[in-house]
């Protein structure tokens, strides 16, 4: 067990966990082979749940994503595999670089100080004389409590980006789940993902995790069809 | 460190210090004998006297001081006001306006509206007399509460809080107070 | 004041400052113009390279401070009874790189580049003064904005941020800029 734990390093995120193991496993980062990238995840979260440590859940929701890439992969259209693959290999070199930044920041720092000294105090005080027109304060207090957009509303542009991150519960997909098998008996699992966006299909994922981990559905031989456990 | 530029670190010394520095901290900081040091320091003195040199050492008993020299006093006054003379920046006006439309507020609550720490720009405002200390609330933790003051309200041309423009749907504008409780005491 | 010597005026008024002082405040001071001033500022920090001064000029911005030499840190760091400061972590040092090369940044920027909540790290590095609030963005939600300080180009040893260390592949180096809209305000 000790040994264990010793072996186990702490990774910042799940990014970073990836990088690590690309690294370690001389993935080649522009063409990442996904279904090998995920047995290693998987892995080492299993070594992080042995080692009773806490796995957060952005862990499990990369866990998700990638599950979700090597699914999409296996389609007959792989486009969106593609894409997906892409977005990741993407969001990887941009922290590969960030960190190459931040290493040459600290480079600049390392063993260079400079001290300032305090400005000289007036015996003057420091009372605010300025004069303000008494609508500053109200635009201001506008500002501060968000109500400002209601007079001016945002484009509808400004919305794309958290619409597709919209936080979606891993609750409300077991219903959605549920509520589809009770009106249809049984349903195509890729049908559940089609037209999601990520943050739905982990959510949905998720969820069929749950309900399977609760014996409340299963799945067929072909893992195509989902079915009520009965 | 032998290759050291005694007067050079000495100059760095003072310049750090601000206050006033006992010769034999000054020795002892550059691990030489207090004489020794006292020469040093004579010699920056002496550099000082150039007319090209904006400040200088003044002695205090055996304590050192660097300050501006004298002939620079009212260039110094000038620009030391006209530092105090910025205009509020946006945060610090959000912050200001939070407190107003609310008070008494406590740091936690300007915090929850602004959805940031803001700790800082309350100092300042304290500093600036545009807002003041009213009492301690009593919840948990007793924190401080805040409140504006007159200079406040001459600042912004008002005779009074009431006097604030008013929030066009008055319905939802203090949802959020319900988590800002009365203070039971405030102290004058 | 016609026989005012500019360079020592203008080592006074930076002492007594202490605080980064924009060219432009030290000329009004002056009542000279801003290249003129600028050139008078320059030949002081000509003067400082002797090697009988232990204090500096550094530009920041268009912004300029005095300084003790690095030279002489440990030296200043045993008579203040500071200690050497804590190095920044990788993930600290992470974050202000992100900043500092794709500022103003908000926080889900800096979570989206990251894969994992910064905000822990963003408070520090804005209780430390290496960033500060940049404005709001006018996007939905309203976020705040950040970016770098004076304190922060201080403690690097950098004038401006064009200065950081470049990135080799300079192409495709902002490719996640699309998702970091400009600011609706900024503040000094």
């Amino acid at each position: 067990m000790d040994k264990l734990q010793f072996k186990l390093e702490i990774f910042e995120g799940p990014l970073d966990l990836l990088l690590h193991l690309i690294a370690k496993h001389k993935l080649n980062i522009y063409d990442i082979e996904i279904s090998s990238l995920l047995d290693q995840y998987l892995d080492y979260i299993g070594d992080m749940r042995a080692a009773d440590l806490e796995v957060a859940s952005e862990f499990l929701e990369m866990a998700a994503h990638l599950v979700y890439i090597k699914t999409v992969s296996l389609l007959p259209q792989p486009e969106e595999a593609e894409e997906l693959k892409k977005e990741l290999t993407g969001q990887l070199i941009e922290l590969t670089r960030l960190k190459e930044a931040a290493r040459r920041l600290a480079a600049l720092r390392e063993g260079y100080a400079v001290y300032v000294r305090r400005p000289v105090v007036l015996e003057e005080d420091p009372t605010y004389r300025h004069i303000h027109p008494s609508r500053d304060i109200y635009e201001a207090y506008l500002r501060a409590t968000g109500k400002t957009r209601k007079r001016l509303p945002p484009p509808p542009s400004a919305f794309s980006e958290i619409v597709t991150r919209r936080m979606i519960s891993v609750t409300s997909r077991i219903v959605y789940v549920l509520k589809r098998l009770y009106k249809e008996g049984r349903i195509e699992y890729q049908d559940l993902f089609n037209g999601s966006g990520r943050s739905e299909m982990v959510a949905t994922f998720l969820a069929m995790l749950e309900l399977l981990k609760a014996k409340r559905i299963r799945l067929s031989e072909d893992n195509r069809y989902v079915f009520f456990n009965r | 460190m032998d290759s050291i530029n005694y007067a050079a670190a000495i100059e760095a010394l003072l310049f750090s210090s601000g206050e006033p520095v006992p010769l034999t901290r000054l020795a002892e900081t550059l691990e030489i004998g207090t004489s020794a040091c006292r020469q040093q320091v004579e010699l920056l003195q002496q550099a000082y006297r150039n007319e090209n040199r904006g400040i200088m050492i003044v002695q205090l008993n055996d304590r050192f001081q660097l300050c501006t020299k004298p002939e620079f006093a009212s260039l110094v006054r000038r620009i030391l006001e006209i530092r105090r003379d910025m205009p509020l920046s946006p945060a610090a006006m959000e912050t200001l306006a939070v407190i107003a439309y609310n008070e008494p507020v406590t740091r936690s609550f300007i915090e929850q509206v602004r959805g940031v720490d803001s700790s800082q720009i309350v100092n300042s405002l304290v500093e600036k007399g545009l807002i003041q200390e009213a009492g301690r609330l009593e919840v948990p933790g007793r924190p401080i509460s805040y409140r504006t003051t007159d200079n406040f309200l001459r600042c912004f041309g008002l005779s009074s809080l009431e006097e604030l423009p008013q929030m066009e749907e008055t319905g939802e504008q203090l949802e959020l107070q319900i988590n800002n409780p009365e203070p039971l005491e405030t102290e004058e």
